[in-house]
């Protein structure tokens, strides 16, 4: 025995799909037997307009406080049944849906099968709409403010698209410069463009775009909230230059007299100043004090900095500030980095300095690279005349070394690469070890049919064993798979297709936002099919290769698509919660935290509340389960975790999922 | 005259349990295919299989069920992202532990059934009632009361 | 050699008169000298404080209410008992701060049921002497027995002798004895039975079951407020054992509610008055989570994540139970 | 099985016939025997156990008085399960009562010829509607009747209308109603019962009785204390959870009573004697 | 007097065992349960201290009281009530004999429980005096005598004889069925084997166990006594001592919904449970301290006090020896009693 209720039940027909195979009168009369039951009828199509005001009428007339409608599934017309019954003054959620059509009329061909059938499916629904509580579903406000994590190409992408509809957006970007890994590549496949003649554009845009406010040298403090009211903090740290009065000049970068610091830009190459702009089109184009380098911060002393610059932007005081706002909506896109190849000794990498990786390659084939462009040895600045490209370094990995995933762009840069350098310099020599050639993508084989045919670029399928120094040369041992044979290849250069793995941020973001990660830290998605630019955080959307390897179009194309989801979502006024979400019962709460463990979304905090207890202290301070049910989307994972029952699910609670088990077995 | 006291054979009593994401939409499709299989299988709507307590399965047994089969997303693909994985774990154990008191073990399974597999969905219900049919009757996990007292 | 009971005395005194703590969890003595009583002592009560071969029963769950109270308590944990401890700190039932866990020896302890077992009868005290070695004078005579021979289940399978929680440690430095016996060697058995035979022993222990929840309420991993069992609106509370279901369904999910957090202390076992064998219960749980997803210890430590609020995606799938020994 | 004697755990069958809404909280069911008539009869402040199978049994005291053969009464305040599914209730609803248990009021022997005072705050006017009832039904067999009634606004005043309309309008009975707040369209007394019991300051020589919610009796007791009356002359009942409702099952056990056997009437100087566990 | 040579127990139990079920101490995994009496099973006569007592024979964990179908608006009731078939219990103490006599004041008083009543009526108890009592009896502190262990037939076994002494009618009812297995008993013989158990009764540890200052008029000097605090101060609140208690009697009733009605139903109870006393509205003992004091002040006080000074507890020692955390009746009555014996 539930409660006491009245409900109404209705049959439907579905013209003869269901009333064919179910005696739908049989089911009303058996249905009008049952408690609580005070009406109960059968019509030929209860989702038609005539249907529907059955129901309203019924509600109306015999004061029913709940519904049971017995008809096709409830994926098909729940909404609609629920709509009618709220039109007539009943909760939506007192509606329950017998599925008597796909899960049974359409079935079962045996009448008195599908009509004893059908009745145990109406009961089974009675059984639950018994313990129904009308639901209401909340609302919250919408921030019409983004938040885009990152400020490469992807994070500028989508910044520039928020920005475009209208809305304000703030690009979060650690490093002292917007641009990320884009801004090092020299060309882009397959049209072999100049990477910064199509991203610095993008990066004045961004600049210049008044809806768009940049913090970079900036990290992400902290995250609270939910979807549609983020409060995010961000750190920015001090660059010692005031940003407003710099003008950029230069200047202090010129007479800066530490300049032993490795250039991050270069990958390491050449060195940099202490006071310094990473690029020349960096933007914003004001120069940070790398406080670890500087002389004035180790020594005291020095200052020339301070001395030289007439705008009297240089501030040696200056702290990290701490800046607090809501967003709507946040966009991941923290990017990657090539792996450390420490652990690829046979490379000889870290041995000799002619082994490099294809980004340092990259700068230095970048004619404001630290070679201007010019193809050299790192190790004497001599010409190179045989250069051997290997692929797949840490990729497809399953020694537990470097990584299972393929990092999908390396088959093309190194066609690049290679197709560069045959072109600028007939005269090396370009080998390429391959396992496999992927080239999935409009041009792509072409591209690299053109490298191998047009280029004359040799290709051997086969991997590298070993990289050693002979002398000035390096000697490379591999086997080549096609023609069955070892072979040995002396050359001057080395140039190795690391992998790829997300910037390791990425952890630290994700576990701020909540959004899941998986086992080689890239962004989950919501869904990978249907919803492969949402996190399963609500509100936190993923732009770029955090969420998976991918090339400069395929980011550009998932950051738009990001930015598209979150302009929807900045569009709204009100957001409307799922009233079908967990909550906790404090009074049973252990605040064990199983629940927070099993939560896909986060929507589960604790708190420590004051209860009154016997005895004379009277009160005792516990820490609580507390759901957050803007976030939660109801799966019901935390329910079954719990073992003291606290937490359950509102319109799939344990009491009705029994009631229906109940009522199946009776 | 109802029509439940007309059954004279034994007919076997099964529990489905299925994510509305996935597995109930499979089973929409099967009817939407025409795809049969035997009424004894009464589908409860889950939102998660991780929605799924054993409680539920013991208190199935216990009111009379025959067979328990819990139905959901094919594991990486759950609308929740990482639901289906706890149910997973879940059920094995709990499975196990039935098993391990002697519990016929074919009475309880879980299977993995896409929206799209309406297929899959009337196989394995096919499958799963044949196989508690060959069992017989839920002994071992009954409740007499649910069973004989004031029916 | 100093014995253990005089270390942790001077350890706990000093603790006392420092103002470290204000209060000692240990056990004081009983009737029989086998049946000493879980207490708490505050400064000068020390004398009372006894720890020898039947101090068995787990203190770490009276640190639930003890971290309620006011000020700091010493608690005397074996090495087992420092699992459960650590389980508690993690599920947040305890107040680390509030404990000053003082881990204390342990050579096994004594099972008053086993030594009745031998026939002993009408005993009026224990004696222990060197050589572990147990001395019982009965109103029928003098009897001995060896320790090794009357320990306790969970002492016979004895996971460590170290603590993995303790700010201190009270230690004799003799060698201590192995843990003779396998710990899963029973439930490898049972799995190995056909299934009715399976069925027919669990029957056989469940049915003496009288509910009187004394596994549940002595276990540091039942430390829910409400019981589901007890909650009359969690809709499947049941009192007593109405019918042979209930006695299987509340076992079933007593230890699926403990599973992944059961540190196999074998306090249920220990205190069944009708000698159930409940540990192999939980005992299955963790053969099959460690056989299944790696093994793992629950209370090894205080952070990682339990066995069931974890996933993989490779994990097994529950079909696995259909490949597993025993015919159908 | 008509030749196994009687066994006061199996109830009787009762069919609620009307339900007045008192109070917001507060419902009056009117029951009657499936053949007419009461169930059983009973003595003022004697209770009943009343049960919805599958909801819960829970006991209440008889509202009506015993002089009433037509139908029981009972004043229920919504605030459990059971309760919460009374209240739903319609007429022709059917419930299980079994009873009468307790002890009930001494009407027949300490009260006989005795002033009665009569101080109820909230729903404890429930049991004392009884005795009121058979006071006035019996009016010869009594001396005055005052009644002290508060709660805590006009609309929690439970039998509103039989007060205003009957006992008000009675030779012999004064009636002094109460309310916690000020409230419109309430020109009576306002304040907490047992300060107007002292403010009304009442002779010593009469029998009081009261209930209400423990603090108030608490506090009323010790105001008629402060008036001069002896602990002997005061009443009261007592509500602690009961099964059986015939001192087996041993609930309401508080020292060596049984609140359901020996109570749930007590004189106030007899429950000094009682440990404190109520 | 009658007796019968061990060797033929078999043959005396088959013939019990012939006119009604025979409950008696049978082997079970270990541990000694009152169970019914079938050819296969071992019977424990050397363990007549069974894990639970004989109170379910007449007072069992659950029992259905009635059932209710309900239709619509209505509600109809059925009595489950069945005849019950006679019964024996053999090889019951003398403890637990004496239970019975308390029990009888709590269900046979009016108004009477016929649930109970008619498995006392339907049931014969033959006793068997303890030859080899534990470390935890102390049944003759409350006058109860081991060696004249009371029942309907009182029974004697020495190393190789039965003896048999009907005390009542129930008991000469059961004689008269078995009579020709047994012959003559020998007074003498008997009257060696009793005063051979009494010098083993008199070594136990607990016989001194002093009562004084326990009474049904002891409420007011014992209940608020600071030293329950330290008493209860371990007390795990669970059932344990309750449910292998003899006397102990709580219970609760309740509903069970089978799907096709419902099922009500009692099932015992322990006072030691927190939600004993839980209402809606609040819980008078609030702490296991007011529990725990609850359920020897009933023993030792409060039972007394309603039945003419008689403790509700037989000093059977279940409780002493299955205490989870080894706290009990006797170190209550010697932290709380006026004599404290050492």
């Amino acid at each position: 025995m539930s409660s006491l209720h009245k409900i109404g039940v209705f049959v439907c027909w579905c013209g003869s799909n269901i009333a064919a195979t179910v005696d739908v009168a049989a089911v009303a009369e058996a249905m009008r037997a049952e408690p609580n039951v005070v009406y109960a009828t059968d019509y030929q199509y209860m989702c038609s307009e005539g249907g529907q005001s059955r129901i309203r009428e019924a509600i109306k007339e015999y004061g029913l406080t709940g519904v049971v409608i017995c008809s096709c599934s409830p994926r098909m017309h729940e909404a609609t049944f629920r709509k009618a019954a709220q039109s007539a003054g009943l909760n939506p959620y007192m509606v329950e849906i017998a599925n008597i059509r796909e899960h049974c009329s359409w079935i079962h061909k045996d009448r008195m099968d599908a009509t004893a059938k059908a009745i145990v499916l109406a009961r089974t629904a009675l059984a639950k709409l018994n313990l129904n509580q009308p639901l209401t579903a909340g609302e919250s406000n919408v921030v019409k403010r983004a938040l885009v994590i990152g400020g490469g190409i992807a994070g500028i992408q989508s910044a520039l698209d928020i920005a475009e509809a209208g809305y304000e957006v703030d690009i979060v970007e650690k490093t002292p410069t917007i641009g990320g890994r884009m801004a090092q590549l020299d060309k882009t496949f397959p049209t072999l463009d100049c990477a910064a003649c199509i991203l610095t554009p993008k990066m004045v845009d961004a600049a210049q775009n008044e809806k768009i406010t940049l913090y970079t040298y900036s990290e992400m403090e902290s995250v609270s909230g939910f979807v549609g009211n983020f409060t995010a903090k961000i750190r920015k740290k001090a660059r010692h230059v005031n940003e407003d009065l710099c003008t950029g000049c230069g200047l202090c970068q010129e007479k800066c007299p530490s300049r032993k610091a490795k250039n991050e830009f270069n990958m390491g190459l050449n060195t940099r100043t202490a006071i310094y702009i990473p690029f020349a089109q960096a933007i914003p184009n004001v120069p940070v004090i790398d406080t670890e380098q500087c002389i004035h911060f180790k020594t005291g002393k020095c200052g020339l900095c301070q001395m030289n610059c007439s705008a009297k932007a240089i501030d040696f005081e200056q702290q990290d500030e701490i800046i607090e706002r809501q967003y709507g909506a946040i966009v991941v896109a923290t990017g990657f980095r090539p792996i450390s190849l420490e652990r690829f000794d046979e490379f000889g990498y870290s041995q000799n300095p002619d082994v490099v990786t294809s980004l340092e390659f990259e700068r230095i084939m970048n004619a404001a690279g630290p070679t201007k462009g010019q193809l050299v040895r790192p190790s004497d600045g001599k010409h190179p005349h045989c250069i051997v490209f290997v692929q797949c370094v840490g990729s497809r990995d399953t020694s537990g070394c470097g990584k299972p995933y393929c990092s999908k762009i390396c088959c093309m840069y190194t066609a690049k690469h290679a197709m560069l350098v045959r072109e600028k310099y007939p005269d090396v020599e370009v080998h390429v070890f391959y396992i496999d050639v992927r080239t999935p993508g409009k041009n792509f084989d072409e591209f690299y049919r053109r490298a191998v045919e047009q280029y004359d670029v040799d290709y051997i399928k086969g991997m590298v064993g070993k990289v050693s120094s002979h002398g000035d040369k390096l000697q490379v041992q591999g086997s080549d798979l096609i023609a069955d044979k070892q072979i040995i290849i002396d050359a001057d250069m080395v140039v190795l297709a690391a992998a790829i793995e997300p910037d390791p941020e990425v952890r630290k973001i994700a576990t701020m936002l909540t959004a899941s990660i998986d086992t080689n830290n890239f962004l989950t998605e919501a869904h990978p099919k249907l919803r492969p630019v949402e996190s399963p955080t609500a509100g936190v959307f993923l732009s770029g290769v955090c969420q998976g390897p991918k090339d400069i179009p395929e980011t550009v194309a998932q950051a738009s698509a990001a930015a598209a989801k979150v302009i929807g979502l900045l569009a709204k006024d009100k957001l409307k919660r799922n009233p079908c979400v967990a909550h906790s019962d404090e009074m049973l709460c252990n605040g064990c935290s199983a629940c927070e463990k099993v939560c896909p979304y986060g929507a589960i905090s604790y708190m420590d509340k004051e209860f009154r207890v016997p005895g004379p202290k009277r009160t005792e301070i516990r820490r609580i389960a507390v759901v957050n049910e803007a976030v939660c989307q109801g799966c019901g994972a935390c329910t079954v975790t719990c073992p003291s029952g606290a937490m359950d699910l509102k319109g799939f609670s344990t009491k009705q999922i029994m009631a229906e088990v109940d009522a199946i077995c009776r | 005259m109802s029509i439940e006291e007309t059954k004279k054979e034994y007919k076997p009593l099964i529990v489905a349990f299925c994510c509305n994401w996935c597995s109930y939409a499979g089973a929409d499709l099967a009817g939407t295919s025409r795809l049969s299989y035997p009424a004894d299988v009464k589908i409860i709507r889950v939102p998660c299989s991780c929605r799924v307590n054993p409680l539920f399965i013991l208190r199935a047994f216990q009111r009379g069920a025959d067979g328990v089969i819990i139905a959901g997303c094919h594991p990486g693909d759950c609308h929740y992202t990482s639901g289906n994985y706890y149910a997973r774990r879940r059920m094995t154990l709990l499975f196990s532990m039935l098993d391990y008191l002697g519990i016929e073990r074919a009475r309880t399974r879980v299977e993995w059934i896409s929206a799209a597999e309406g297929v899959k969905f009337s196989t394995t219900m096919n499958e799963f009632a044949k196989t508690i049919h060959e069992l017989g009757e839920n002994k071992k996990l009954e409740d007499l009361r649910c069973k004989e007292l004031l029916k | 050699m100093q014995r253990v009971i005089e270390i942790i005395k001077e350890k706990a005194g000093k603790l006392l008169a420092d103002g470290t703590v204000d209060r000692v969890i240990g056990w004081k003595d009983g009737e029989f000298f086998y049946d000493p009583t879980p207490a708490v002592f505050s400064a000068g009560e020390l004398e009372n404080l006894r720890y020898d071969s039947f101090c068995g029963a787990n203190v770490s769950k009276y640190l639930i209410a003890e971290t309620k109270k006011e000020g700091k308590i010493l608690a005397l944990l074996k090495p087992c008992d420092t699992y459960s401890f650590n389980e508690l700190v993690k599920e947040h039932r305890v107040d680390r701060d509030k404990v000053y866990v003082l881990g204390i020896e342990c050579r096994g302890k004594a099972d008053i049921n086993k030594i009745r077992d031998l026939g002993i009868k009408g005993i009026e005290s224990i004696e222990e002497l060197p050589g572990d070695e147990l001395l019982v004078h009965t109103i029928y005579g003098d009897k001995t027995c060896k320790l090794n021979d009357v320990l306790l289940e969970k002492c016979l399978c004895c996971k460590s002798k170290t603590h993995v929680a303790s700010d201190d440690l009270a230690l004799t430095g003799e060698p201590m004895p192995e843990a003779p016996k396998d710990r899963f060697a029973m439930v490898a058995k049972l799995e190995m039975m056909t299934p009715d035979e399976r069925f027919e022993f669990w029957r056989g222990e469940l049915s003496r079951c009288i509910r009187c929840n004394a596994c549940r309420n002595v276990c540091p991993a039942c430390s829910c407020l409400k019981c589901v069992f007890d909650n009359d609106a969690s809709g499947v509370a049941s009192k007593a054992n109405a019918d042979t279901f209930e006695e299987n369904m509340f076992h079933i999910i007593r230890a699926f509610h403990v599973a992944g957090r059961c540190t196999d202390c074998g306090e249920c076992s220990r205190v069944c008055p009708q000698h159930i064998p409940l540990h192999l219960l939980n005992r299955k749980f963790i053969k099959d989570i460690n056989e299944f997803y790696g093994e793992y210890q629950a209370g090894a430590d205080t952070t990682s994540r339990g066995p069931l609020t974890d996933y993989t995606p490779d994990d097994v799938e529950p079909s696995i139970v259909m490949k597993r020994g025993g015919d159908q | 099985m008509s030749n196994l004697p009687n066994e006061t755990l199996i109830p009787h069958i009762g069919v609620v016939t009307d339900v007045r809404i008192d109070t917001p909280d507060v419902k009056t069911f009117r029951v009657v025997a499936p053949e007419g008539g009461v169930c059983f009869k009973h003595i003022p402040g004697q209770c009943a156990m009343l049960s919805i199978p599958g909801v819960g049994e829970a006991m209440f005291s008889i509202t009506s008085s015993p002089t009433n053969t037509d139908f029981m009464e009972f004043s229920i305040k919504k605030c459990g399960c059971l309760t919460s599914w009374l209240h739903m209730m319609e007429p022709g609803q059917q419930i299980t009562i079994r009873g009468p248990y307790g002890n009930g009021f001494p009407v027949e022997s300490d009260f006989k010829g005795k002033d009665l005072l009569f101080i109820a705050g909230g729903i404890g006017l429930a049991p004392l509607r009884s005795v009121i009832n058979y006071v006035r039904h019996y009016r010869s067999n009594y001396g005055k009747v005052d009644i002290v009634y508060g709660s805590r606004s006009k609309d929690d005043l439970v039998d509103y209308n039989e007060i205003l309309n009957e006992w008000c309008n009675e030779e012999g009975v004064n009636v002094y109603l109460t309310i916690d707040r000020e409230q419109e369209g309430w020109d009576g007394h306002v304040g907490f019962v047992p300060n107007y019991v002292k403010e009304l300051g009442f002779d010593t020589n009469k029998t009081a009785i009261i209930c209400g919610p423990p603090i108030m009796i608490k506090f009323t007791l010790a105001g008629l204390q402060e008036l001069g009356f002896d602990k002997t002359q005061v009443f009261t009942t007592m509500e602690l959870k009961m099964k059986c409702g015939v001192g087996k099952c041993g609930r309401c056990n508080i020292g060596s009573k049984y609140v359901c056997k020996d109570g749930p009437v007590f004189r106030c100087d007899q429950l000094d004697e009682l440990p404190n566990e109520y | 007097m009658y007796q019968i040579e061990k060797a033929r127990l078999g043959e005396l139990f088959a013939r019990i065992a012939a006119s009604g079920e025979l409950i008696l101490p049978v082997e079970n995994n270990g541990t000694s349960q009152y169970g019914t009496w079938t050819p296969e099973v071992e019977v424990r006569l050397d363990r007549l201290n069974t894990v639970r007592s004989a109170k379910d024979c007449f007072f069992p964990q659950t029992e259905n009281l009635m059932g209710f179908q309900m239709k619509g608006k209505e509600i109809s009731i059925i009595d489950q009530r069945k005849p019950c078939e006679p019964f024996t219990v053999f090889g019951v103490r003398a403890c637990d004999a004496a239970s019975f006599g308390i029990l009888d004041r709590v269900f046979l008083s009016e108004p009477v429980d016929t649930y109970y009543q008619s498995r006392r009526l339907a049931g014969t108890i033959v006793t068997l005096a303890c030859g080899e009592p534990e470390e935890t009896c102390f049944c003759s502190v409350f006058g109860i005598d081991a060696v004249k262990p009371g029942g309907d037939v009182s029974c004697w076994l020495t190393e190789d004889t039965l003896f048999w002494k009907s005390l009542t009618e129930k008991g000469d009812a059961l004689t008269e069925k078995v009579k020709d297995l047994l012959t003559d008993g020998d007074e003498a013989a008997l009257k060696a084997y009793q005063e051979k158990i009494s010098a083993i009764h008199e070594k136990l540890p607990l016989k001194n166990l002093s009562l004084e200052g326990f009474n049904g008029d002891a409420t007011e000097a014992l209940f608020d006594r600071p030293e329950w605090a330290e008493l209860s101060e371990a007390c795990i609140g669970c059932g344990t001592c309750t449910f292998v208690c003899p006397t102990c009697q709580c219970y609760d009733i309740r509903d069970f919904d089978t799907g096709h009605g419902i099922q009500r139903f009692r099932c015992w109870d322990s006072c030691m449970y927190s939600d004993f006393t839980k209402m809606a509205g609040g819980n008078p003992r609030l702490t296991q301290k007011e529990r725990f004091r609850q359920r020897f002040m009933h023993k030792l006080v409060y039972y007394p006090a309603n039945n003419d000074g008689i403790y509700s507890c037989v000093g059977c020692g279940r409780c002493v020896a299955k205490c989870p955390i080894s706290m009990n009746i006797v170190k209550v009555i010697k932290t709380l009693g006026v004599k404290n014996h050492e």
